[in-house]
């Protein structure tokens, strides 16, 4: 029996060590990475929007029963306002979608004006087949987005308006459906002025 | 751990959250899993064994089954470790460290039991266990699920599915590998050169798949 | 030198992907690019040396009952290392590696470098021999990388090497899985005749 | 003082102690039940069947990471334990351990004379054929069909099985129809003997040069019309070989490696050119200045090349010697070397 | 007595069958004959030059592979590159670019069958591996480039690549988004009901339906007046080769009937928008079904040689034909299906030994 | 006619027996000299009982036997006995022969005449066919005797007789039915009675109408079967026939079913109504490569040179010399080689009818799995063979193939199969004797 407590000290021992060790660099790096996150969705935000305004203000939005067609992540969207930085005029959201790809979940940043149409979107996280589903980053094709409204949110096969990536339908239709989804969901609770109802 | 605390978790976990279970949802993460992302010819995961252990359909097979349940039992203490210890208190940049030594520990574990209590299982798939340690896909399971958000139900599902994927590519390996034993294979390629070829005619026949269930 | 021998045969003479057919599921998955292959490369080699040095430096410490457990904490540990200074330093690379960066851990190599040389010899050789073994590895990615990259994009290290007709219509394939396997057999085989042609001689 | 430095520390590092202990403290947790767990079952698991693959066990790295295409380094220590795997078959580790690996097993037979195979045939388009043979090209086939195609029925077949069967490509067939072995790359595995239907294939030690290159066993009439190379049992070489090492059964002539001298004079004798030599070229005698003239050589030497004076430093004829050197060993002064084609192994050691 | 006379020796027996490799081969090659000149009538001389690459490139990659390992060239003259280089022809959409054809034979020659040693040793039929290659590595050229059978629009037929009639295609709402896709791409769409009637109208799904399934297209189908790869439009002629082929006794016919019977059940099960009301003769008649059916499914090299076995190898390429059609994000899964079941060849032969004469199975 | 009996698989080489089935039998008196085998027949060789010099009657025995299945061997003539020694034979390289000058044709009654069998038990009747060296005439020389003495707990209810003639070009045992149908019978009554079995019948395969006409006037219960490739074979002959399958490596008897061909039966009948031994036996000599075949009732040890001059010669194009029929015969590359009992037929063909092909990679066209009378996989028992993956190869049947050559025949790619299943078989044998 000593012999096996002594095994486990040691094992515990070397566990211990390194934990020490991981949690000293975790402290210092885990700053940074969330930092760089932070940044990064917000950069990813000042993009989507840009065409909303110059001097924009975020604020995360609390609705009730905003319900995230992506369940895994949140049952409730997270939808952040875009807001004129000086009047406080609500000039449109912010969110992310999540979209099940071919080998992945794509995240898209989606920002939107107050009518609910699409001004800008970008893709936060993918892991798409590099050369075809990857693709979707791109400009031409991400950037077909600004401007649709709801209906027009998915790709031509299923009778929206966005052209899919040659070889990657299920990638464009992750991106599309999921947007439109999301859409869908600020719509029935009624965020979006006028026009879009169902 | 009181029995709870773990329920509370399990039901706390986002999948359970829609009210039912989502068919259509499982089904896209049992047909990824197996077909469209299958870990070996889609995912790279578990190259060595595929590679290793595909000479013999016999131990192919058994490897497979191995596969399949440390996969799914590694699968179960990972993701609960994860959620309920981890995640608690935020210590989630352990989970590599973590995981590779609760399935170090559960196949020892596995090995022992099975061969004290079942020594016929044991000599299937028993020998194998040691093989398991060390394959990547085991730990790409468990990484996999955590990066994915699946919830506990979603993440067995993926396991077992993750299996017979790994299974099915083994076994047709094998088989092939078999045949190959009489085929006038060009020396210079005969042994690893020709598996990683039928490794890639396979994983181009799988793109077939593409878009089920999605 | 002996360290140079140490260090030099990583490189061809028991080079880990050629000869050893270790860490194959990363050096398959990573080699999209070269930049990625340069990632991962320079990853695993830091994890290897890190991990060759420590076991050597307590390789009279640690029964040999729990050996194993505790070379994996130690790789384990590097690992996390690695994972979390890219992240904070080279997000960019950590995405796009993903998932294969936690799996450092379970790639052969490692492991077995730290039981099969680490354990029984001095720290400055087990240093020179992970050192190789690493550079071996990452030169390994880069050759099967750039055949994949040019073959499959057209570029090299992100440049345009093939023109532009051929970047837009490139052999899609060869960044694609099956092109990973095809062109790591062919690669292989070709090994295999040049080392016949060295015995032949 | 070392209170007041813990109360620094816990106010200065606060953040930074809670950030390192806790992963420590679960970690720490963690890994003391797993490695209580492993030892534990480290100790259940002692029960091992065999000893030997546990002490090959001992030597691989236990990464099980399958390369060797077994099911993990304890599989792969039976496998090697009970002859069925390579001992250098694991990936992982480098040659040393190889050779301790196959230590362990038992299986290394070290051998002190390094032995190549030899076909013990020179017919190849020297030997007629009896028929035309449609089959498939394989001697084993060959052999199917009226034992071959050759008229004599000891002969090779030259179809080359032994050349397929070679797994370090050492042998190749040669010009003669004949296969040639390759004596750097042979290592006397044995597959080719195994392979030739014939039996004409024999390991052979590589220092022996001489060597009969003929099977058959008929009469030398009957072998000669078959070949114009066979042995035919004329025993000339049982006569001329001046230490006994040639016997002749069945008309065939057998050269006795430990006996044999390699000093040729049984192939120069041969009549038909069964016997092969393939000394490059033979050194001489020499006899220096310590000859006493006892005459010993003169005696023993077997080509009557030794000539001298009683008492007078002898002298050896450069044109009879063939460097057998048999009065080297017997020369009680040690007057005589033999000297020239140095490269000739034998005169080096 | 005069002088001996030596006869040659050979092992038994001593005469020989009427068939030969080289035989064989060449019967496929006529019986892919009519189909051809149907795909040249159809979509002019450029389906002609596609096949002639394909096959020139098929038989150099076949001599300089050979040249390369050092191996008897005679066997480049055995057919089974002709045929190789036939069949991907076949499989292309006969707009692609000129070099298609030339890649997909190279790497189906030297991938999918040298480097597994050759005729005979080669697991996945080539030609269909090359096509996958293609596939993933071309996608834009090889999903698009589909032409109407250009003779009949020519001539005012107003025929669309999708067989249905121009006027009736016209009929049907919103239907300019389909005219350039084949009939299967069109069925692909009727799954999706909701989408469909939601974008057309109500009823646009059983409209399309119905057009597809009238008579006129189902005619248009086998006789071949439809867009679709080089080599599938006629089954009419595809017909006429294969039977040609069993004729000669070198098509085995368990396989393609297993494979087609398999389809049109499923295609009866599944192929509809609901259960049970799958329109089976479509789905037997539309894409490759009848092309692979016949010379693919059938390609001796690649499919089981027991009986059993190749029953199996039918019906489980065919289940799979089925699903991915019905399911899959590919219109047409036959080619996938077949390369599928070409990688479970071994295991189906293993375990289909047929029982000895005079053999007990051991039971439990 | 209804639905004729058949067996699964095989097939339908053309059978050129037109060449020699209308040629009545000739009796070739005995060449100068006779080389008599000491092994006639499968199983261990006689031992010579005479010497060089040695004077010797007709049907005098000069080998006796030595072990369970061996058979003595008669001198076909009476003569001077020139040399005892190892001598060129059909069925190996060289084998012990005894080489005698004949003087005279006349005697060869050994024994005492039973023109009335009953009169004796089947045991004596036994142990006259074994006596008289009777073995199966068929090409395979199965001693008869030992056929004829099952083990007593298998009852052998049926006695098979096998006019198939299944082997193209060959045609005396046609020509055997139709000339002494007689003889036939009688030996059949004889082994019957032997035997004890209930149930008689002659399989005669369609191509021969006649003898199945013929054999029905005289009584006898013919079983008519479809012209295919092997028919004649025991297992599928039974099949066929009966509808029995003898098990995987059994006997015939373990179904209770004795074969013998109607060649055997008239050397019965010489045996027991004649008291003389087996010493002639009928030899088509046939094929392309001679100029006008002919059926021979021959002595044994008559050289084939012989044959082949009562059969015109050869012609121009004569390219092969075999033993036997097409398809399982043994080829020779002389022919100062000797008839022995198993000699059905002396083949000679020439460059056209002789298989001359290119052996080929398998195609996996599955025809010889199709064709296989055994319904074995060939080509893959093949293809384990020419890897020497024997132990695969024995696991996959490669003992229960009856090397018929129908793989071979009707492989497109010329594939040697049943040599390497021979070969895998050999060896297979070799491994088990080695193990045991």
């Amino acid at each position: 029996m000593g012999e096996i407590l002594r095994l486990g000290l040691i094992l515990m021992l070397v566990a211990l060590v390194a934990a020490v060790a991981l949690g000293f660099v975790n402290s210092k790096t885990a700053p940074i990475i969330e930092e760089q996150e932070r940044m990064r969705r917000q950069e990813a935000m000042r993009t989507v929007t840009s065409s909303l305004g110059d001097s924009l203000q975020f604020d995360s939005l609390a609705v009730e029963g905003l319900a995230n067609p992506y369940a895994m992540v949140d049952r409730r969207l997270a939808v952040v306002a875009v807001s004129d930085a000086v009047s406080g005029d609500r000039l449109g959201y912010t969110f992310v979608a999540y979209g099940k790809g071919y080998s992945s979940t794509v995240q898209t940043m989606v920002g939107v004006d107050s009518s609910g149409r699409i001004v800008g979107c970008s893709i936060l996280y993918q892991q798409e087949t590099p050369g075809l589903g990857a693709n979707a980053e791109n400009q031409p094709w991400i950037g077909q987005f600004e401007g649709k409204r709801i209906s027009q949110c998915s790709v031509r096969k299923d009778g929206g308006e966005i052209d899919s990536i040659t070889g990657a339908t299920i990638t464009s239709r992750a991106v599309s459906d999921s947007v439109r989804e999301g859409l869908e969901a600020m719509r029935e609770q009624d965020l979006f002025e006028g026009g879009e109802r169902a | 751990m009181s029995a709870s605390m773990l329920m509370a978790a399990v039901l706390a976990s986002p999948d359970t959250g829609g009210g039912g279970v989502n068919v259509a949802k499982m089904m896209a993460i049992i047909l990824g899993a197996i077909f469209i992302n299958n870990f070996v010819l889609s995912r790279f995961l578990g190259i060595c064994p595929f590679l290793g252990v595909s000479k013999q359909l016999d131990s192919a097979v058994g490897m497979g089954a191995a596969v399949i349940f440390v996969m799914t039992l590694a699968t179960l203490g990972s993701w609960l470790v994860y959620h309920l210890l981890l995640v608690p208190m935020e210590l989630t940049y352990l989970r590599t460290i973590a995981f590779i030594l609760i399935i170090a520990s559960l196949v020892q574990l596995v090995e022992m039991i099975l061969q004290k209590f079942s020594p016929a299982l044991y000599s299937a798939l028993g020998i194998y266990l040691p093989l398991i340690t060390t394959n990547c896909a085991i730990l790409g399971m468990a990484v996999l699920n955590i990066d994915e958000r699946y919830g506990l139900g979603e993440s067995l599902v993926h396991a077992v599915s993750a299996g017979i994927g790994f299974t099915l590519a083994l076994v047709l390996m094998a088989g092939i590998r078999e045949r190959l034993e009489t085929a006038d294979v060009p020396p210079a390629l005969r042994g690893l050169p020709i598996t990683f070829i039928i490794a890639g005619a396979m994983s181009l026949a799988f793109f077939g798949f593409a878009g089920l269930g999605g | 030198m002996r360290l140079w021998g140490e260090f030099a045969k990583g490189i061809y003479k028991e080079n880990p992907v050629f000869k050893q057919a270790l860490g194959m599921c990363p050096f398959l998955a990573v080699t999209t690019s070269v930049e990625n292959a340069l990632g991962m490369g320079a990853a695993s080699t830091f994890v290897v040396v890190c991990s060759n040095f420590l076991v050597s430096v307590l390789r009279k410490l640690i029964p040999r009952k729990v050996r194993i457990p505790c070379y994996i904490v130690i790789i384990a540990t590097f690992v996390t290392l690695v994972d979390m200074v890219m992240n904070a330093y080279a997000p960019q690379l950590h995405r796009s590696l993903g998932i294969f960066i936690p799996l450092i851990v379970v790639n052969c190599m490692i492991l077995g470098r730290a039981e099969g040389f680490a354990n029984k010899n001095t720290v400055i050789k087990s240093l020179a021999d992970g050192f190789g073994m690493g550079v071996g590895f990452t030169l390994a990615m880069i050759l099967i990388a750039s055949f994949r990259e040019i073959l499959g994009n057209g570029t090299w290290l992100a440049v345009n090497v093939l023109g532009e007709r051929f970047h837009n219509q490139p052999v899609l394939i060869a960044i694609l899985a099956p092109g990973a396997f095809i062109i790591m057999g062919f690669i292989l085989g070709t090994f295999n005749i040049l080392e016949r042609r060295k015995a032949g001689r | 003082m070392s209170h007041l430095l813990v109360v620094v520390l816990s106010a200065g590092l606060q953040s930074q102690v809670d950030a390192i202990a806790q992963p420590a403290l679960v970690l720490g947790a963690v890994a003391l039940v797993l490695g209580l767990g492993l030892a534990l079952a480290a100790k259940k698991l002692a029960v091992r069947k065999d000893p030997v693959a546990e002490r090959i066990e001992e030597f691989l790295p236990g990464a099980n990471c399958g390369g060797c295409g077994y099911p993990g380094c304890p599989a792969f220590a039976e496998a090697v334990a009970e002859g069925k795997a390579p001992p250098n078959g694991c990936l992982v580790v480098g040659p040393e351990v190889d050779e301790k690996i196959a230590k362990a097993a038992g299986q290394e037979v070290e051998e002190s004379v390094k032995r190549i195979a030899v076909v013990r045939c020179g017919g190849g388009h020297s030997a007629t054929d009896a028929f035309e043979y449609h089959g498939p090209p394989e001697c084993a086939s060959a052999m199917l069909v009226m034992g071959g195609q050759k008229t004599c029925p000891y002969g090779c077949l030259g179809f080359g099985d032994c050349v397929e069967a070679c797994p370090f490509d050492a042998i190749r067939m040669g010009e003669g129809g004949i296969p040639v072995v390759d004596e750097e790359s042979c290592t006397a595995c044995g597959r080719c003997v195994d392979a030739c239907p014939k039996g004409i294939i024999e390991l052979w030690p590589a220092e022996n040069d001489v060597m009969v290159a003929c099977s058959s066993k008929d009469k030398g009439g009957v072998a000669r019309k078959a070949c114009s190379v066979a042995c035919i049992g004329c025993r000339k070489c049982e006569k001329a070989c001046p230490v006994d090492a040639i016997t002749v059964d069945d008309f065939l002539a057998r050269i006795d490696p430990e006996k044999c001298i390699n000093c040729g004079l049984c192939a120069t004798e041969c009549p038909t050119g069964a016997i092969i030599d393939k000394v490059p070229a033979r050194p001489r005698a020499y006899i220096d200045s310590n000859c006493v003239g006892c005459a010993i050589c003169v005696e023993i030497c077997p080509l009557d090349a030794i000539s001298g004076e009683h008492k007078q430093r002898h002298e050896v004829d450069q044109e009879k010697c063939v460097g057998c050197g048999l009065c080297v060993s017997k020369c009680p002064t040690n007057a005589i070397r033999l000297v020239g084609a140095l490269s000739y192994r034998r005169s080096e050691g | 007595m005069a002088e001996p006379r030596y006869f040659e020796l050979a092992v038994s027996p001593h005469v020989e069958g009427h068939q030969t490799t080289r035989k064989v081969m060449f019967d496929v090659v006529i019986a892919l004959l009519p189909a051809l000149a149907a795909a040249v009538w159809f979509f002019g001389p450029r389906a002609l030059l596609l096949v002639v690459l394909s096959v020139g490139a098929a038989l150099v990659a076949e001599y300089a592979s050979l040249r390369f390992m050092k191996r008897p060239i005679s066997f480049v003259l055995d057919g089974s590159a002709i045929v190789t280089g036939i069949l991907l022809a076949f499989n292309l959409p006969p707009a692609v670019p000129w070099w298609i054809p030339v890649a997909g034979s190279a790497f189906a020659i030297v991938v999918a069958k040298q480097a597994f040693g050759g005729l005979g040793h080669n697991i996945m039929n080539p030609a269909l591996l090359g096509r996958a290659f293609l596939v993933a590595s071309f996608p834009v050229l090889m999903t698009a480039g589909w032409i109407a059978p250009g003779r009949w629009q020519q001539e005012g037929t107003g025929l669309t690549t999708s067989g249905i009639p121009q006027e009736q295609l016209a009929e049907i709402e919103g239907a300019d988004a389909i005219t350039g896709a084949t009939p299967l791409n069109i069925m692909k769409q009727t799954y999706d009901r909701e989408t469909m009637d939601s974008r057309m109208g109500e009823g646009a799904t059983e409209q399309v339906r119905e057009s597809l399934s009238s008579g006129g297209t189902y005619l248009n189908l086998f006789l071949g007046k439809i867009g679709g790869c080089i080599g599938e439009t006629s089954g009419l002629l595809l017909l006429l080769g294969a039977l040609y082929l069993v004729a000669r006794g070198v098509l085995e016919v368990r396989l393609p009937l297993s494979y087609l019977g398999t389809v049109a059940l499923l295609g009866w099960v599944f192929g509809g928008s609901g259960w049970f009301n799958g329109d089976p003769l479509f789905h037997v008649l539309a894409g490759g079904v009848i092309l692979g059916g016949l010379f693919m499914v059938s390609d001796m090299v690649t499919t089981p040689v027991t009986p059993k076995g190749r029953v199996i190898f039918g019906v489980g390429a065919g289940l799979i034909t089925m699903i991915v059609r019905r399911w899959g994000g590919y219109p047409e899964g036959c080619s996938y299906s077949i390369l599928l079941m070409n990688l479970a060849t071994p295991l189906i032969d293993r375990y289909t030994r047929p029982r000895i004469l005079g053999e007990v199975k051991k039971s439990g | 006619m209804g639905k004729l009996k058949s067996f699964a698989g095989g097939t339908h080489p053309p059978d050129r027996k037109h060449l020699s089935s209308d040629k009545a039998i000739e009796r070739l008196p005995a060449p100068e000299t006779v080389c008599v085998s000491l092994c006639q027949q499968l199983g261990a060789p006689s031992e010579p009982t005479v010497k060089k010099g040695d004077k010797v009657s007709r049907g005098q025995e000069i080998g006796s036997q030595s072990g369970f299945i061996s058979l003595p061997t008669h001198s076909p003539v009476g003569g001077t006995v020139l040399k005892v020694e190892d001598m060129p034979m059909p069925h190996r390289r060289s084998g012990p022969a005894v080489l005698i000058k004949t003087e005279t044709e006349e005697g060869g009654q050994v024994f005492e005449p039973w023109p009335e069998f009953r009169e004796h038990s089947p045991e004596e009747i036994v142990e006259r066919i074994k006596l008289a060296a009777v073995c199966g005439m068929g090409g395979a020389s199965f001693p008869t005797y030992v056929k004829l003495s099952p083990p007593p707990e298998k009852n052998i209810d049926t006695l098979i007789l096998n006019g198939v003639e299944c082997e193209p070009y060959l045609t005396a045992d046609h020509r055997l039915m139709l000339e002494h149908p007689d003889d036939i019978i009688l030996g059949m009554e004889i082994l019957v009675y032997a035997l004890g079995a209930e149930n008689v019948m002659m399989g005669i395969e369609m191509n021969k109408p006649d003898a199945v006409e013929l054999m029905r006037e005289k009584g006898v219960e013919v079983v008519p079967l479809k012209v295919k490739y092997p028919q004649g074979a025991e297992k599928q002959l039974i099949d066929a026939a009966l509808g029995r399958e003898v098990p995987a490596g059994g006997l015939p008897l373990d179904v209770g079913v004795v074969v013998q061909n109607v060649g055997t039966a008239k050397a019965v009948a010489e045996a027991v109504r004649d008291g003389v031994p087996s010493l002639r036996r009928l030899v088509t000599v046939t094929g392309l490569g001679v100029e006008s075949p002919v059926n021979l009732d021959v002595a044994v040890g008559t050289p084939f040179s012989a044959l082949i001059e009562k059969a015109g010669g050869y012609r121009e194009d004569v390219a092969r010399l075999i033993n036997g029929g097409p398809m399982m015969g043994i080829a020779q590359y002389t022919d100062e080689i000797p008839v022995v009992k198993g000699t059905s037929g002396v083949l000679a063909l020439n460059s056209h009818e002789a298989r001359d092909v290119a052996e080929g990679p398998c195609i996996r066209c599955g025809k010889c799995t199709d064709s296989c009378p055994m319904k074995l996989v060939p080509s893959r028992i093949a293809r384990f063979a020419e890897y020497e993956k024997w132990e695969q190869a024995e696991k996959q049947g490669a003992l229960d193939c009856i090397a018929c050559g129908t793989c071979s025949y009707v492989c497109p790619a010329g594939r040697y199969l049943v040599h390497y299943i021979k070969r895998a078989q050999e060896m297979i044998r070799a491994l088990r004797k080695r193990e045991a």
